[in-house]
């Protein structure tokens, strides 16, 4: 499989570390159930999946890729964070 | 593919450059008007008054001089003043030099990206993984030769995947 | 028909023209008093069990593809009861015990073969967390021995004892342990359960969960709809699709797990042994080929097939471990989708839906856990509460904060 | 002697000597082990995997099912290899396998005898009595019977590469719709790499008998390889097969360097494996002839037509005196010409078509026949057909071509999970959908004839640099007579006589009938059940007619039926090919601490701890174990001074306005209010709320911090705080990085630790306690003009000091550190002491455990948020039985204490209910005299005082135990302070 840095352009999937999708905003309450639900509960879609990537063995930018989950087709890839 | 020389560059000066968001320009302008350099784009390089620049993830440079008077971290600090945080790290890294016509055919062995002329062009910067370590490798911008780097603590094992004792 | 060594000697001489199929391929009917969702080996196990120990025969087992396409029919076949935490090792050691009459039990040959399991450690701290596993194995009654290098060196001396980066010190031996043929666990399971009447329906895909009022009435399907008093998933890597019909987000991830086998070769390796500085296990079919695998790819996927980067990390393991496999070549690589849970241990629990009940996270264990499985789950959906060795395995156990963390990796599913 | 006088690629004038079965032969360059045998006469090649029945050579290629050979011997023995795929060599050994005690007499061929009862998946109905007897009986014979060849136990001697391609046009086959798609995307200017399997470019060309251009084919083949050099984009890689499509372009090729040598020279890799990055590929891999069903189809002498003319056209080789021809295609007729030119006399041809195609030929012709049977033990003899008014003759013949119909060679076009389509006209599969960025061109496209797969290659190699954002120029093609292709799918289930559909593995028509009838009727049920497809050749012969009758069982069309999965690799690969240089030592790269050299040169003992090696001990001249070495070392950090090489931690700087905000959230304890100068133990939790890690955290200046973390989670602390400085809270103004490489770090503990500081100290700096209490930290000059830090942290509980100077002074320093008199000490040292104090490591930090089980829960801050925070106070994670830590030491002091036991209740049954914790660490403390350890146990220290037993069946130890506090050296914590 190859990411798409935005940054380092195309690179094979062994130099990022993924870490899943990306989920519902984390909370900043003491509302257990959403930390339960933040923490441990996953859309897991089999379709376009929202997802972190970090570039790690490459700039270490962390990246929101989108993802066929069927196809491994990358449909977009960002930085998850906007610089400037 | 004989001709290959490498070398590694013991006297060198490094510092990491981490520019505060929001303080590019500012940085920008530092490195100009102490060096009279511009700071690279993203997978580039620059050289100019004795410091080369390399890019080193976004806002992220490593500046590299010869000469290990370890001078060059404090210098670029108060260059920026509170624009960048400048890191010594001069005893961060093993770095190497792959001179020869054969040099780019060599290291295309080990390194996974495109090391074509086309594409890695004089100057280009890359951030990538040989052999399970982390290595930055960079095409001169003015000479037929590669600088290759990783962490000092790989050394041994670094140049034994290159085939180097 | 019954199998037996007269039947077989039997039908060779008429030409085996008289075998029977091995189970019925049958039609849904309009309504059953369970239907299982997936005819992989859990639920062909549970509809067994339900007819056979507590007489509810009226059930069907739905499978979108052929019966075993699934993980059953695909995984590397170890079964083991070598794990650590109360609430997993209690329910592996039932899994085990079943296994051990199987055969007898289905009167189908499942090819079970304790030749035991073998897990290397390479370090102190690694030995002593074995010890600690070992010790608590022991404690539930199951079987366990702790080497030295030196024992495992006896008992495998081809592993790379001489210019490893990572000596081996010994290994975790669980002798009970070994392997046993996957496919045919799921045709005996099929043609046991179709004896007792279950029916076992291919090429039918569920795709809707019907619910009125907060209970369960029935699934919409690719043959249509069918009415059912109870309905239990067990469909592994699709859990979170099925379990999304009935509105629910699961503490799960689909990912991929690759497999690869070697061309066939005389007997080479005669247990299972397991890598313990790298990711990489392996054993030796009964046909010659070597299976072997390592780690999940570490993304999500629903595509049944990985990429090089988790091939490689296996590849170079068994060269670090086992430097004779060099010349011995891959035949066949595979993949399959994991369901793998937020602590790395199963889920066997009612659900939020009355009558709907599920079982899923088995990430890259499951196979062994198949007899167990089934039988738990059977019981949870017949008596609508939790058998003692399936109390741990709750849905809601990541609220109260009673994980099973065997690898202690947290809610990062690509690490357990 | 079957070697044709003249003619073939073969180079007479260079003889090659081999070995087969120990009888020495003759060959020559340009052979295949397979021609070479077929040269010499020799059809009984090898036996088959269950019935043990004599087999011969039916392809001569890559898809070879029957003969495979032992080649070479000792540690580079290689079980199971085409001997259609090896290119002979001089000295070449090879041995026939799986047979005993040997090829002619094999005693295993009784299982023929037995094949009434060895019918498909006879094993799953038998054999399951009694229970015990499998393991003990059943499976070892099994076992002993099935696999093919031998493997040696030796580790492979040979070396493997790995290298990387990126290119803009891949070529997969060299063949003419390769080469055709190569020179037209080469044109472009487009960066091309063919790769062709075979050892020469050309393809089907080589093995039959066509005109380009008005040409012998050869003259265009010639052509094309002169004009590739000029292209200086274009890299032509021979001996290369494609063995798998991956993801986004990606494709993994296997380059076979030295295996037609008799080894490789001294350095030289046996293979290489490249790792190809394109952006869009031509599929050009041909097509591969399928065989027919009926009985005695088995038999050497029994070869496919298009392999006979690949060994009379291309090897110069006779494969036989007399033959039948068996066709169901058109292109079948041509080996009844080709034969006839060799000499070959054709006896007979049978057409199996309904519709067969009229030829001339001097023999005679049995249209809409079959064959109905084979004779002659080992080696074709005569073949029987039935004509299609169904009578039946017998013809007299030594080799039977058998042209079934050619399957497009279109496996990795199915790697990334499409099927094929089923081409109805074509009877055959064809391509469907598509890797991305794939075009599939003649054969493997389903365009069988000469003139397609040219202009296929013309066309597609075009299209493909212009996907590649190339702009190719339109030249004009060779003329080609063009050829309508006819072919059909004869499936005739036959009666009477074992009729093989998988040769290999020995299933025949009427395991796929049993299967069908026992319900077993998807295609992929009736791989798993009869094994068909399943050999080293995948079904490349096999697949397609099995599913044939499975579909003509059933009723179903072909195209309902449906083919199995295809998955890589397209053919087998060696493992140690797969896993490159990463092997032995070389298997991970090690991280060294600068010290190591040091260390080494005093004859440290090191010991792998993750990616680094650290040094365990010092032994000294006298010392006879580590114990002894350790307890001296430990007892010189309690009673004098020691150093131990603590590089191996990580270390992150923090900057920024937000650097103490950023820590706040990432440890359970406050950090921004830590004063420029000090440090601070801290603690993170990850979401879950469990404990992820632990460390100091130093403040440098108002905006810079630095902060170690554990070895073991040096990376992973890394990353998660990146994730969070990045994901979870890009408005802060800090910055992270990880400075792990640049500083070597030194613990410094012991009474006398001060003066070592003192002295090592430039002068004008004060160490006294009032000036630099417990947990300050300044920088240091070092009076060798050094720059570093020091923090005054300590781990073993005496007065003790961190030296962080830049890696490459670690050496000078740590010298001077020992002049002073420091005594080294390793990590067994460091352990002992640590547990002596009760500080918890990795057998407690083992991501299972909470603040609270750690005795820890003060350091949950009631003031802030932080990460974890809610999570971990989850009822069951707050249960009072939930175990915790104690220390615990044995009743009787003699006893020795082992980590991994469990805690049981004195005098309660040895079973899980009465399980109440495990022992985390332990060691023997040299401080007190005897076995100490760290334990977690239900209740935690209210126990203190009670005995438990320390359970450790596996090791056979049961140890009584006191409950005691965790720390068992002064527990006021006074020493460090002094
Ligand atoms: C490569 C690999 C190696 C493994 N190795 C081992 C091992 O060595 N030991 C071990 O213990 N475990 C191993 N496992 C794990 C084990 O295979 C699984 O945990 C176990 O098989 C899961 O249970 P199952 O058999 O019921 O699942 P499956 O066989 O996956 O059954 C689920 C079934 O549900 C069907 N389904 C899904 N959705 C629907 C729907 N909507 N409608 C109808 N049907 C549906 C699927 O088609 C499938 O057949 C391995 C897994 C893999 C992939
Ligand atoms: N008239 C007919 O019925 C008929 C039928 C079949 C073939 N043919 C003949 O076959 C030829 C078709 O040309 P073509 O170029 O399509 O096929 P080809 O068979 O001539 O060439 C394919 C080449 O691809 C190579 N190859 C296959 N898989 C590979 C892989 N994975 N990696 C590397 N190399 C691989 C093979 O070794 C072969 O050299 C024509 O000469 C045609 O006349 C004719
Ligand atoms: C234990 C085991 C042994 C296997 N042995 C073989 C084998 O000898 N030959 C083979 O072609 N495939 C073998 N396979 C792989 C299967 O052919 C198949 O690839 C796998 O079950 C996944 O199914 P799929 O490829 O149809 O998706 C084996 C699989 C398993 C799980
Ligand atoms: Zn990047």
């Amino acid at each position: 499989m190859r990411i798409p840095c935005p940054y380092c352009g195309p690179r094979g999937n062994e130099e990022f570390v993924f870490l899943g999708g990306v989920g519902p905003a984390r909370p900043d309450g003491d509302d257990a159930d959403a930390w339960h639900d933040y923490v441990y509960l996953r859309e897991n879609v089999a379709g376009a999946h929202r997802e972190y990537w970090q570039h790690t063995h490459g700039c270490r930018a962390w990246l929101v890729v989108t993802r066929d989950t069927r196809s491994h087709a990358v449909l977009g890839a960002e930085p998850a964070e906007k610089r400037e | 593919m004989s001709d290959v020389v490498v070398t590694e560059r013991r006297d060198l000066s490094l510092a990491m450059i981490l520019v505060r968001r929001g303080t590019l320009a500012a940085v920008e302008d530092a490195m100009r008007g102490r060096y009279g350099l511009e700071l690279p784009a993203a997978g580039r390089c620059t050289t100019g008054g004795g410091v080369t620049l390399l890019w080193h993830g976004p806002d992220r440079f490593l500046a590299m001089r010869d000469g290990g008077d370890a001078t060059l971290a404090s210098e670029l600090a108060s260059a920026f003043v509170a624009a960048a945080y400048v890191v010594e790290a001069s005893a961060s890294r093993l770095v190497l030099a792959v001179s020869g016509t054969g040099a780019g055919e060599a290291l295309s062995r080990h390194l996974p990206i495109d090391l074509h002329p086309r594409v890695f062009t004089p100057g280009s910067v890359a951030l990538t993984r040989s052999a399970h370590i982390d290595v930055l490798v960079w095409r001169e911008a003015d000479a037929p030769c590669f600088g290759l780097a990783c962490a000092s603590s790989y050394r041994d094992s670094f140049r034994r995947s290159l085939s180097l004792r | 028909m019954r199998y037996s060594w007269l039947t077989v000697l039997t039908e060779a001489l008429r030409g085996q023209t008289g075998w029977q199929p091995a189970w019925r391929d049958a039609t849904p009917r309009d309504a059953y008093d369970v239907v299982i969702v997936g005819g992989g080996g859990h639920g062909l196990a549970t509809a067994y069990y339900l007819a056979k120990e507590h007489g509810i025969s009226n059930v069907a087992v739905l499978e979108k593809g052929y019966i075993g396409s699934g993980n059953a029919g695909r995984n590397t076949t170890i079964i083991r009861s070598n794990y650590l935490l109360p609430g997993n090792e209690a329910f592996y050691e039932w899994s085990m015990k079943l296994w051990e009459g199987l055969e007898q039990d289905l009167n189908y040959n499942a090819m079970v073969s304790q030749r035991g399991v073998l897990n290397l450690y390479h370090s102190d701290g690694q030995r002593d967390a074995f010890a600690r596993r070992g010790n608590s194995m022991r404690l539930h009654g199951a079987d366990a021995e702790l080497l030295d290098a030196d024992a495992v060196r006896h008992m495998v001396p081809y592993l790379d004892f001489v210019n490893a980066r990572f000596p081996i010190r010994g290994g975790l031996l669980q002798r009970r342990g070994g392997t046993a043929r996957h496919d045919a666990v799921v045709w005996g399971y099929a043609r046991a359960a179709d004896q007792r009447g279950v029916d076992i329906v291919q090429n039918c895909e569920v795709t809707g969960l019907r619910i009125e009022s907060g209970r369960i009435t029935g699934l919409d399907t690719s043959r249509g709809f069918i009415r059912a008093g109870k309905v239990g998933i067990a469909v592994a890597g699709n859990s979170s699709r099925v379990a999304a019909m009935a509105g629910m987000r699961l503490p799960i991830e689909s990912h991929v797990l690759q497999a690869f086998v070697s061309e066939g070769v005389k007997p080479l390796i005669d247990t299972v042994v397991t890598f313990g500085a790298g990711h990489f296990y392996i054993s030796q079919s009964d046909k010659g080929g070597l299976v072997f695998g390592g780690d999940i790819d570490g993304y999500n996927s629903y595509a049944q097939r990985g990429s090089f980067p988790a091939m490689a990390d296996v590849m170079e393991s068994a060269m670090a471990l086992m430097p004779m496999l060099g010349r011995l070549r891959v035949l066949r690589q595979w993949g399959g989708i994991m369901d793998m849970s937020m602590d790395g241990s199963p889920i066997i629990d009612r659900t939020p839906v009355d009558g709907l009940y599920l079982n899923a996270g088995w990430c890259y264990g499951g196979f062994k856990a198949t007899p167990a499985s089934g039988w738990c789950f059977a019981w949870t959906i017949a008596k609508e509460h939790a058998h003692a060795l399936n109390a741990k395995l709750r849905l809601d156990r990541f609220r109260s904060g009673a994980m099973l963390d065997e690898k202690g990796a947290g809610p990062q599913p690509n690490l357990h | 002697m079957s070697r044709l006088p003249a003619g073939g690629l073969i180079d007479r004038a260079s003889p090659l000597p081999f070995t087969f079965d120990g009888v020495r032969l003759e060959g020559c360059a340009g052979d295949t082990l397979a021609s070479a045998l077929l040269a010499n006469g020799v059809r009984l090649v090898g036996r088959s995997f269950k019935y043990h029945r004599p087999r011969g050579i039916l392809t001569a290629g890559s898809d070879e099912p029957n003969a495979l050979v032992e080649l070479r011997g000792g540690a580079r023995r290689e079980p199971n290899t085409r001997a259609t795929t090896v290119e002979l060599f001089a000295g070449l050994t090879a041995a026939s396998q799986n047979r005993f005690p040997s090829l002619r007499y094999d005693l295993a061929a009784i299982n023929g005898l037995l094949s009434p009862v060895f019918s498909a998946g006879f094993y799953y109905k038998t054999f399951m009595w009694p229970a015990k007897a499998w393991e003990r009986l059943y499976e070892p014979i099994i076992r002993r019977a099935a696999g093919l060849g031998r493997a040696s136990f030796a580790p492979d001697p040979d070396i493997y590469e790995h290298a990387h391609l990126h290119c803009d046009v891949l070529v997969i086959g060299g063949g003419p719709a390769g080469i055709a798609a190569t020179l037209a995307a080469a044109r472009s200017g487009a960066r091309v790499v063919l790769c062709e399997e075979d050892a020469w470019l050309g393809g089907r060309l080589l093995s039959d008998q066509e005109t380009i251009d008005g040409k012998p084919a050869a003259a265009w083949l010639a052509d094309a390889q002169e004009a590739m050099p000029g292209f200086p984009e274009l890299r032509v890689l021979r001996r290369t097969t494609v063995t798998t499509a991956y993801d986004h372009g990606s494709y993994l090729a296997l380059e076979r360097i030295a295996d037609h040598k008799p080894q490789p020279a001294p350095g030289e890799p046996r293979q290489r494996v490249w790792h190809i990055a394109t952006r869009a590929a031509v599929l050009a891999a041909g097509a591969l002839e399928r065989p027919m069903v009926f009985p005695g189809n088995d038999r050497p002498g029994v070869m496919l037509a298009s392999a006979v003319r690949s060994y009379i056209n291309r090897f110069a080789v006779r494969p036989g005196r007399r033959m039948v021809l068996l066709t169901a295609s058109d292109d079948g007729w041509r080996t009844a010409a080709d034969a006839a030119r060799a000499g070959i006399a054709i006896a007979a041809v049978v057409d199996a078509r309904d519709q067969p195609a009229s030829r001339i030929v001097d023999a005679p012709v049995f249209a809409g026949g079959q064959v109905a049977g084979t004779e002659g033990g080992s080696s074709l003899q005569c073949v029987f057909i039935t004509d299609a008014t169904g009578q039946r003759h017998r013809i007299d013949a030594d080799l039977l071509a058998v042209a079934g119909g050619w399957n497009p060679t279109l496996h990795l076009a199915c790697h990334l999970g499409a099927r094929p389509a089923w081409n109805a006209g074509l009877a055959a599969f064809v391509p469907d959908v598509t890797p991305p960025g794939m075009l599939v061109a003649g054969a493997a496209a389903g365009r069988l004839g000469l003139a397609d797969a040219l202009a296929d290659g013309a066309r597609l190699g075009a299209e493909a640099a212009r996907a590649a954002g190339f702009e190719p120029r339109d030249l004009p093609g060779p003329y080609v007579e063009p050829e309508t292709v006819r072919q059909s799918l004869v499936v005739d289930i036959p009666h009477g006589g074992k009729a093989f559909v998988d040769f290999q593995n020995d299933v025949t028509a009427g395991d796929v009938a049993l299967a069908a009838r026992e319900g077993y009727r998807s295609v992929e049920h009736l791989k798993r059940y009869t094994t068909l497809g399943m050999a080293t050749d995948q079904g490349k012969t096999a697949n397609v007619n099995g599913l044939a009758i499975m579909a003509a069982l059933t009723g179903a069309s072909i195209g309902e039926t449906g083919t199995t999965v295809y998955r890589p690799p397209f053919v087998p690969v060696a493992i140690g090919a797969l896993a490159g240089p990463h092997r032995g030592r070389d298997f991970r790269p090690f991280r060294l601490t600068p010290a190591h050299r040091w260390a080494e040169s005093v004859g440290a003992v090191f010991s792998e701890v993750g990616p680094w090696l650290r040094a365990q001990h010092y032994p000294q001249a006298g010392e006879t174990s580590w114990l002894q070495s350790a307890c001296r070392e430990a007892l010189a950090v309690r009673h004098a001074v020691g150093v131990c090489d603590v590089s191996t931690l990580g270390k992150i700087e923090v900057f920024g306005p937000d650097a103490g905000v950023l820590l706040d959230r990432l440890y359970t304890n406050t950090m921004s209010t830590l004063a420029v100068g000090r440090a601070r133990y801290g603690l993170m939790l990850r979401e879950d709320g469990l404990v992820m890690d632990d460390g100091t955290v130093v403040r440098l200046a108002p905006e810079h911090f630095v902060l170690t973390t554990t070895t073991a989670n040096a990376a992973g602390v890394l990353r998660h705080m990146e994730f969070c400085r990045q994901v979870l809270w890009p408005e802060l103004d800090a910055e992270v990085l990880d400075v792990s490489d640049q500083w070597a770090q030194f613990a410094i503990a012991g009474p006398l630790s001060r003066d070592v500081v003192q002295a090592l100290a430039a002068p004008g700096q004060d160490f006294s306690n009032a000036a630099f209490p417990h947990l300050a930290a300044a920088p240091l000059r070092l009076t060798g003009g050094q720059d570093g830090r020091l923090f005054r942290v300590s781990f073993s509980g005496e007065l003790a000091y961190e030296l962080a100077v830049p890696a490459t002074d670690a050496e000078p320093v740590l010298r001077r550190v020992l002049d002073t008199g420091a005594v080294p000490y390793g990590t067994e040292a460091l352990a002992m002491l640590r547990v002596e104090k009760g500080h918890v490591a990795g057998g407690e930090l083992n991501g299972q455990t909470t603040a609270r089980d750690l005795g820890l829960e003060r350091m949950l801050s009631r003031r802030k948020d932080f990460i974890g925070r809610v999570l971990a106070q989850r009822p069951a994670l707050l249960a009072p039985d939930r175990p915790s830590l104690v220390g615990v030491r044995p009743v009787d002091r003699k006893m020795r204490l082992a980590s991994g036991g469990h805690f049981l209740a004195i005098g309660a049954p040895a079973d899980a209910a009465h399980d109440l914790g495990w022992v985390s660490s332990a060691v023997f403390s040299p401080t007190l005299g005897h076995s100490i350890g760290l334990g977690f146990l239900a209740g935690g220290l209210s126990r203190a005082g009670q005995s438990v037993r320390a359970y450790d069946p596996v090791r056979g130890a049961d140890v009584e135990v006191e409950i005691v506090h965790p720390c068992f050296v002064d527990p006021q914590g006074a020493r460090l302070r002094v």
